[in-house]
């Protein structure tokens, strides 16, 4: 009984925290036999390298918490980036407006396409991902193009207190989404919707609404992540830029416990989730394993995490 | 292809209009493929040409048999993103298999990509997991384990010219490749054993509302697993089948297959929310996606940017349209 | 006589709720056995311990004396014990004879599925239950009755020698209740054994031979029920004093109301395609209006008009004079109008949220400012209500959708409730609640209208919408056939109403 | 029978320049041979079937350059057909039957993978249409599936690369190397090139090896990677510019002094790289020269005038370095 009870804990908890004791486990195993590990230079750049999928995993958040999905935010990114060379001569200020607004844009189609038309999300944001980077490629005459604005590549190489810009926007915008899902009438709104949009409907909540304001604010964060690698790269390239960045963004929010079938959004998991996959590419990389083993590990660590963290039907 | 499967399941026999609606909801590629393709012939006189269509036909038969697998597993409620992957892997190992005949060449592909989707179709059935992840971890499996044994990809297997097992990819009659008369039998009996056997009517039932499928004693599980594994055996039959037609195991196949075999089952009328589809839908499916790209090719100008502009357009527009029919119900 | 079927010391704990404590039940051949408890007093659990759904964390189960473990609910079928679940449970998307022969299906010497014999048997099968529709539709397009002697007559037709039924008639209509009493009358005589769970006193003691009866989770009684006083049977589900229960009446309603003189919602000539031909009607503050009819008659399908739900054709809502815009449900609530829906699960409850989150969901608006939402504010909402209502919770951080089906009616009513609404909207609010829980909730409906609210209510019993309500609207195909004031509210009159089709007026 | 394939460019200083092709060994290939019709190259329908997008300066060069050296020929548009495969392989095989079909009676063919044509090359065959393959070499017959492969040798330039390695390095040092694409022969080539010349210098080891795709930004996050955990590295060697430009950004990144710290040899002569090597912060670029329309046309036409064409067509790679980058600027692509 006791042990059954005991049992019981455990697995809950490894629910509950599951992701968080894999990132410590995966820091211990680095700082034991990683050469190099433990230093500010590497820590910042897992950071860095993890701010742009963190962004775009806490617009997936949403979009899944709503019982949907995005496959188009590395459409999305490809997008925002093509328009940045467009208007950079106007100055950064309105080549980012520019790209946000196709993020916006992109995103809230997405969402009309959903919450008014009924059309179900996989297959109203696929037509995005196939179509969306051929249209990026468009615009940027399928070139990729040098950027040379400093005020605008400083985005990606400068720091403010310390902290390298796109970590900074990431943090910011994850404080702020924890907080628009938990604190607002939006947020339960969300939840509401992804749990059971019929009594969503019923309570008078602005489900069409909301499922457009979701799919838009995806939309928008996938174009702050092509803003931010954009500048990181020193260059706009729609062709590679946020490649497969959907299934990266869904690994992080799965893995961080949020269930595709909606109703639930765990933000920090979802942020633990990115930190987690970031430190398993690396640890690949840094211990030189072939891309074969680096696929199949990276294949393994999925299923045992999202193993745990399942949410388990009792029987 | 035959009565049996052009029927759509339980045709509401009652008034005419509701009748209409329902035939042009289920049957809305077949209906947009007739018309696409009546467009072609008239616009591009070289769409008819018995050899564009001997084409046409063979590359669709390769996609209609891994489509095939994904009907049944987004019927169940489920989708199964590792086809692209296990398509390239059975083709790999088609050709690796080559070296020892006939049989080693179909077996292999079969046997590994028919047990990675039964892993899947554990992993999905017995622990809950949601099947968009586990099929992506197996995704990346599959590539993984071909570039293990490919050597990182460096080592493409040929088939010798003169194993059998050319033949099967290679063979034609009336100038039809083979792969096209497999798919379509391959197509015909998975219809069949959709719309007739006890199974299919576990699937159907499985994703139409697993909770009571379950208590209405219907084998969810087994349901389950049989269907990833299905998917896994066709993807790697594929993969086989164009391998031989290709002589060698091309590493280079398969990326984002998963998503044209989705789609094209959705524009086929399955619903990726389960319980409903039929395989003649995702054949229609294919041919249309497949005739779209024809024309595409046939116009010959357009910029290769636009192609994808174009595709993604498309796709968007049928599903669109198949969405308002069934509103209008 | 030897049990066919029995589980001993039987326990079953979800996650920390302990639905099953050491219960043991025995099922004699051929006996028809009431299995009865307030909601959440673990009967469908014990039912799904008894047919593969569920194991039991301890304890034993016996088929005809040998112990057995059922893993999966069709090896409980294969051993001849077939079961109707308390929610509907078929698919809706396959036609009704898949539906009916799902795993069973008539094979031709290829092994392959005869459609055309099945249909046909399905065909006859169904037209023994009174059910004549085209067995090749989606289930889903019948009516829940007609689904639900679908469910009979598929658990009926396999050669079970048990028949378990979880709530079978909690929507039926009379005709289709009157009917099923004859199927089990009928399997009574083949000596098949049947475990018959319901809240209706009158259905088991009309066809029951004896009774268990069980008390958050645990055993309380079994015996012949014939000799059972009705008060003692509703005092052991309780598990209070006889004397207590006889204080209050069979239903929890009191007086009429006194209504105010304008009404505050007024439906007028609603219509929407074939299911809706014109409705109208009005309720004044502080009146309890029934909506009467019988099953499809489109009493669910008014209140779903009024409040914006359903799309409509013509006609329009007034709330205090104003008229309400079409198709929008938020700008209804907003100006105080509130649906309880008739379907729990489906539009209802959002399982995954907890008991606050639910209560609080359509009045977040009025609890937050600039979108964000005060914590303490809707706490203190929270509480109020789960006092008020005496919603049994482990906590407000509860998740819904472990609390018992009365319970979640309650967070249901609460929700609305904390809208402060004018007029409030009630579809079946007491369907498949207990004894207790019912009079809880009929007694708060009472009390909500002596406030000053509009009520409209809508039920299928009988004793309920003559008892609670002021003013009663019969409804038949759609249309409003008759209305009844005062002291014309009697059960016979709307009885004749319904039968004569509005040519009494 | 060899022979010395002459450049029809400007003699220096113009793109085209860098297309003078080597020899290359082996038995060669007449038209009497094959029993092919005759064909003038000016009056024929030519298909092109290109296999990737345009998207990096490669492709958009490759491609260029064909239209341009069809323009210079006079052959009018409607008879240069031009297909693209957008890396799909089964589309790069219909793509070439549909140019057959739609009437091509020539055909160059920029293979998305060594493996895997053969139908497309034997619907050619049937149809008795010679095919040139560029830029990449298929596993098939030369002379009997196709014509010729006209292109660079990828082991060559591994090897070039690993030469000019040891030159920048002093000859000592240890080296990172961003692999290309996983499953692609270039990157199987250009690894193995450069893995066997540097045995020649034992000075260098290679302490790791990732792919980065052929692609700047991931180039650039396996180099941030690899900096922190080898900090002691010295030099890199990219199997594109691309991923050499991604490095050079990851090295500015971490602090350290791109083509001063740490050595970058990549290959592909791609403008950006090119002008990085004359700014100072990039060592060496082999090029991979994606000039192939004079080469290619002078093939089919000398094939058809019934002269003996070689198996292979060596295109001559050029070579970057800071003695040249400058005023070799505008010949990089
Ligand atoms: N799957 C489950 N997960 C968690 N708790 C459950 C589950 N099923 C039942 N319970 C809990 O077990 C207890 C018994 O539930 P059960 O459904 O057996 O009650 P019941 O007697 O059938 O009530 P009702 O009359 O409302 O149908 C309740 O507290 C319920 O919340
Ligand atoms: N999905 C549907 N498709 C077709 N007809 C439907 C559907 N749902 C309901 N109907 C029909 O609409 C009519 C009214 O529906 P409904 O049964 O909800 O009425 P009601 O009077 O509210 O009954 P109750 O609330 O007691 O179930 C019925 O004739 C029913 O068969
Ligand atoms: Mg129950
Ligand atoms: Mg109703």
């Amino acid at each position: 009984m006791t042990i059954a009870l005991d049992r019981a804990r455990t697995t809950r908890w490894l629910q509950e925290y599951g992701v968080y004791a894999a990132v410590v486990a995966l820091l211990l195993f680095n700082i034991a036999f990683t050469a190099n590990f433990l230093s500010v230079g590497n820590f910042r750049t897992q950071l860095v390298q993890a701010a742009p999928v963190c962004i775009v995993a806490l617009g997936m958040a949403l979009v899944i918490g709503t019982e949907g999905v995005d496959l188009s935010v590395g459409a999305t990114m490809a997008l925002a980036a093509s328009l940045i060379p467009l208007y950079l001569g106007a100055g950064p200020a309105p080549a980012i407006a520019m790209a946000l607004l196709a993020g916006l844009l992109a995103g809230t189609f997405n969402g009309f396409l959903v919450a008014y038309l009924g059309i179900q999300p996989i297959v109203a944001t696929l037509a995005l991902l196939v179509g969306g980077r051929g249209l990026a490629l468009v615009i940027a005459n399928g070139q990729l193009v040098q950027l040379h604005d400093p005020a605008f590549l400083a985005l990606g190489t400068e720091d403010v207190l310390g902290v390298p810009v796109g970590v900074l926007v990431a943090g910011v915008l994850a404080v702020l989404v924890a907080l628009l899902v938990g604190r607002t009438t939006f947020g339960r709104a969300l939840v509401a919707v992804g749990g059971n949009r019929a009594a969503g409907v019923l309570a008078g909540l602005p489900v069409r609404r909301v499922l457009l304001g979701v799919y838009a604010l995806c939309g928008v964060l996938a174009a702050v992540a092509g803003v931010l690698s954009t500048a990181r790269l020193s260059a706009s390239d729609p062709a590679d830029i946020g490649l497969l960045m959907e299934l990266s963004a869904i690994t992080a929010v799965v893995v961080g416990g949020t269930p595709l079938t909606g109703g639930r959004v765990r933000i920090l998991g979802t942020v633990m989730g990115v930190v987690l996959m970031q430190l398993v590419r690396a640890t690949l990389i840094k211990h030189n394993l072939p891309d074969s083993t680096a696929q199949m590990v990276q294949a393994a660590i999925i299923v045992v995490a999202v193993y745990v963290a399942r949410e388990r039907s009792s029987r | 292809m035959t009565a049996q499967m052009t029927a759509p399941p339980e045709t509401p026999a009652k008034p005419r209009r509701e009748l209409v609606a329902s035939v042009l909801q289920r049957q809305g590629a077949a209906i947009a493929l007739v018309v696409v393709v009546a467009v072609a012939w008239l616009a591009f006189p070289r769409f008819g040409s018995p050899d564009n269509l001997r084409d046409l036909a063979l590359q669709s038969s390769f996609l209609a048999v891994i489509a095939l697998g994904m009907t049944f597993v987004i019927i169940t409620g489920g989708i199964d993103l590792s086809v692209g992957s296990l398509y390239a892997l059975g083709g790999v190992l088609a050709a690796y298999g080559s070296q020892w005949g006939f049989l080693a060449a179909l077996l292999l592909p079969l046997l590994v990509c028919g047990a990675i989707g039964l892993v899947n179709g554990l992993l999905v059935a017995r622990t809950g997991m949601a099947p968009f992840i586990v099929t992506l971890a197996s995704l990346l499996f599959a590539r993984g384990l071909l570039l293990a044994i490919t050597d990182e990809g460096s080592t493409t297997y040929q088939i010798a010219p003169g194993s059998a097992f050319l033949e099967l990819g290679r063979g034609t009659v009336f100038g039809f490749g083979y792969p096209v008369f497999i798919a379509a039998a391959l197509c015909l009996l998975g219809g069949l054993v959709l719309r007739r056997t006890r199974f299919g009517q576990s699937v159907f039932a499985t994703g139409g509302a697993e909770q009571s499928a379950l208590l209405m004693g219907v084998p969810v599980a087994r349901t389950k697993i049989a269907v990833y594994t299905l998917s896994g055996v066709l993807s790697g039959f594929a993969g086989a089948l164009t391998a031989s037609y290709l002589q060698s195991g091309v590493t280079v196949i398969g990326v984002g297959t998963e998503l044209d075999a989705i789609s094209v089952v959705v524009i086929g009328g399955t619903l990726l929310t389960g319980g409903a589809g039929t395989v003649l839908g995702t054949v229609m499916g294919v041919g249309l996606r497949n005739v779209i790209q024809n024309i595409i090719n046939q116009i010959g100008t357009l910029d290769s940017n636009y192609q994808s502009v174009v595709s993604g357009a498309f796709l968007l527009v049928v599903v669109v349209l198949q969405r308002s029919l069934v509103r209008r119900r | 006589m030897d049990p066919v079927l029995e589980v001993v010391d039987a326990t079953k704990e979800f996650g920390g709720v302990r639905a099953l404590d050491g219960v043991s039940f025995a099922l004699r051949p051929g006996e028809v056995h009431a299995l009865v408890g307030e909601n959440g007093a673990g009967k469908s659990t014990l039912i799904k311990v008894l047919t593969g759904v569920h194991r039991p964390d301890s304890g034993q189960l016996r088929h005809r004396g040998e112990p057995v473990v059922f893993t999966r609910p069709a090896q409980a079928q294969q051993a001849g014990i077939s079961t109707i679940y308390q929610e509907v449970n078929l698919i809706p998307l396959m036609s009704v004879a898949g539906n009916l022969f799902l795993g069973r299906e008539p094979r031709n010497r290829w092994g392959l599925v005869d459609r055309a014999r099945m249909n046909e048997m399905a065909e006859r099968v169904l037209a023994g239950y009174g059910i004549r529709e085209d067995v090749r539709r989606p289930l889903g397009t019948l009516a829940v009755g007609a689904q639900q002697m679908v469910a009979l007559a598929r658990a009926v037709a396999t050669d079970a020698h048990v028949v378990i039924m979880d709530e079978p008639t909690s929507s039926l209509e009379p005709r289709e209740v009157e009917t099923l009493f004859g199927v089990i009358e009928e399997l009574h005589r083949r000596d098949i054994a049947i475990v018959y769970v319901s809240h209706r006193m009158d259905e088991l003691y009309r066809i029951c031979d004896r009774v268990t009866v069980l008390r958050d989770g645990k055993h309380v009684h079994t015996g012949p029920l014939a000799e059972l006083p009705r008060i003692e049977l509703v005092s052991m589900m309780l598990g209070r004093e006889v004397g207590d229960i006889r204080a209050h009446g069979t239903t929890g309603f009191g007086e009429d109301h006194h209504a105010g003189r304008e009404p505050v919602l007024r439906a007028e000539h609603l219509a929407s395609g074939q299911r809706l031909r014109d409705v109208s009607l009005t309720v004044r503050p502080g009146e309890v209006v029934g909506l009467a009819g019988l099953l499809g008659s489109g009493r669910s399908e008014t209140a779903r008009a009024i409040v914006g739900a359903l799309p409509l054709d013509s006609g329009t809502v007034l709330l205090g004079g104003k008229s309400l815009p079409r198709g929008d449900v938020a700008a209804a609530v907003r100006s105080g109008v509130a649906l309880l829906a008739e379907d729990r699960k489906a539009e209802g409850i959002v399982p995954n949220l907890s008991v606050r989150e639910n209560i609080v969901l359509a009045a977040l608006p009025r609890l937050s400012r600039f979108g964000v939402v005060s914590r303490a504010r809707q706490d203190r909402v929270v509480e109020t209500f789960m006092r008020r209502l005496r919603i049994k919770a482990s906590s407000p951080d509860q998740k819904v959708a472990e609390l018992s089906g009365g319970n979640q009616q309650k967070v249901l009513l609460a929700r609305w409730l904390c809208t402060e609404p004018k007029v409030l909207l009630l579809d079946e609010p007491t369907r498949g609640i207990d004894v207790g829980a019912k009079a809880e909730v009929q007694a708060l409906v009472d009390e909500l209208a002596k406030e000053g609210l509009a009520v409209l209510l809508i039920s299928s019993e009988m004793e309920e919408l003559v008892d609670g309500a002021d003013r009663l609207v019969v409804l038949k195909d759609g249309a409003v056939v008759d209305e009844l004031v005062g002291e014309q509210v009697t059960e016979g009159n709307v009885l004749a109403a319904i039968a004569s089709g509005g040519e009494r007026r | 029978t060899s022979r010395e394939t002459q450049s029809t460019g400007q003699s220096s200083g113009g793109p085209a320049a860098s297309a003078a092709a080597v020899q290359s060994s082996g038995p060669g290939c007449t038209l009497a041979q094959t029993g092919y019709p005759k064909v003038d190259v000016k009056d024929a329908i030519i298909g092109f079937s290109q296999s990737e997008k345009e998207a990096n300066p490669f492709r958009t060069a490759e491609t260029q350059s064909i239209r341009d050296e069809a323009a210079k020929l006079g052959i009018p548009d409607d008879k240069l057909l031009v297909t693209n495969a957008q890396s799909d392989l089964n589309k790069q095989i219909s793509d070439i039957k549909s140019l057959l079909d739609r009437g091509a009676q020539l055909l160059v063919v920029a293979p998305l993978n060594s493996d895997g044509l053969q139908p497309a090359l034997d619907a050619a065959k049937a149809k008795k249409v010679p095919v040139i393959t560029i830029d990449r070499k298929v596993t098939s017959q030369p002379c009997a599936d196709y014509l010729t492969f006209i292109g660079s040798d990828f082991v060559e330039q591994g090897k070039r690369a690993a030469r000019q390695m040891a030159r920048v390095t002093g000859g000592s040092g240890k080296v990172a190397i961003l692999l290309g694409a996983s499953g692609n022969n270039v990157t199987t080539d250009r690894t193995k090139g450069f893995k066997d010349e540097l045995v020649n210098t034992p000075g260098l080891t290679v302490v790791a090896e990732q792919t980065g795709e052929f692609d700047r930004s991931k180039g650039q996050a396996v180099m941030e990677q690899l900096i922190q955990s080898n900090p002691d590295i010295t030099a890199v060697y990219a199997e594109n510019d691309e991923m050499g430009i991604g490095a050079v950004t990851a090295l500015r990144g971490a602090g350290k002094q791109p083509g001063k710290d740490v050595k970058i040899v990549s290959v592909d002569g791609t403008q950006n790289a090119v002008r990085m090597i004359a700014e100072g912060s990039y060592n060496a670029v082999i090029e991979s020269n994606p000039r192939f329309g004079p080469l290619a046309f002078q093939t089919l036409q000398r094939f058809a005038d019934g002269e003996e064409v070689p198996p292979t067509v060596v295109i001559s790679d050029d070579e970057y370095d800071e003695t040249n980058a400058a005023q070799k600027l505008g010949n990089a692509y």
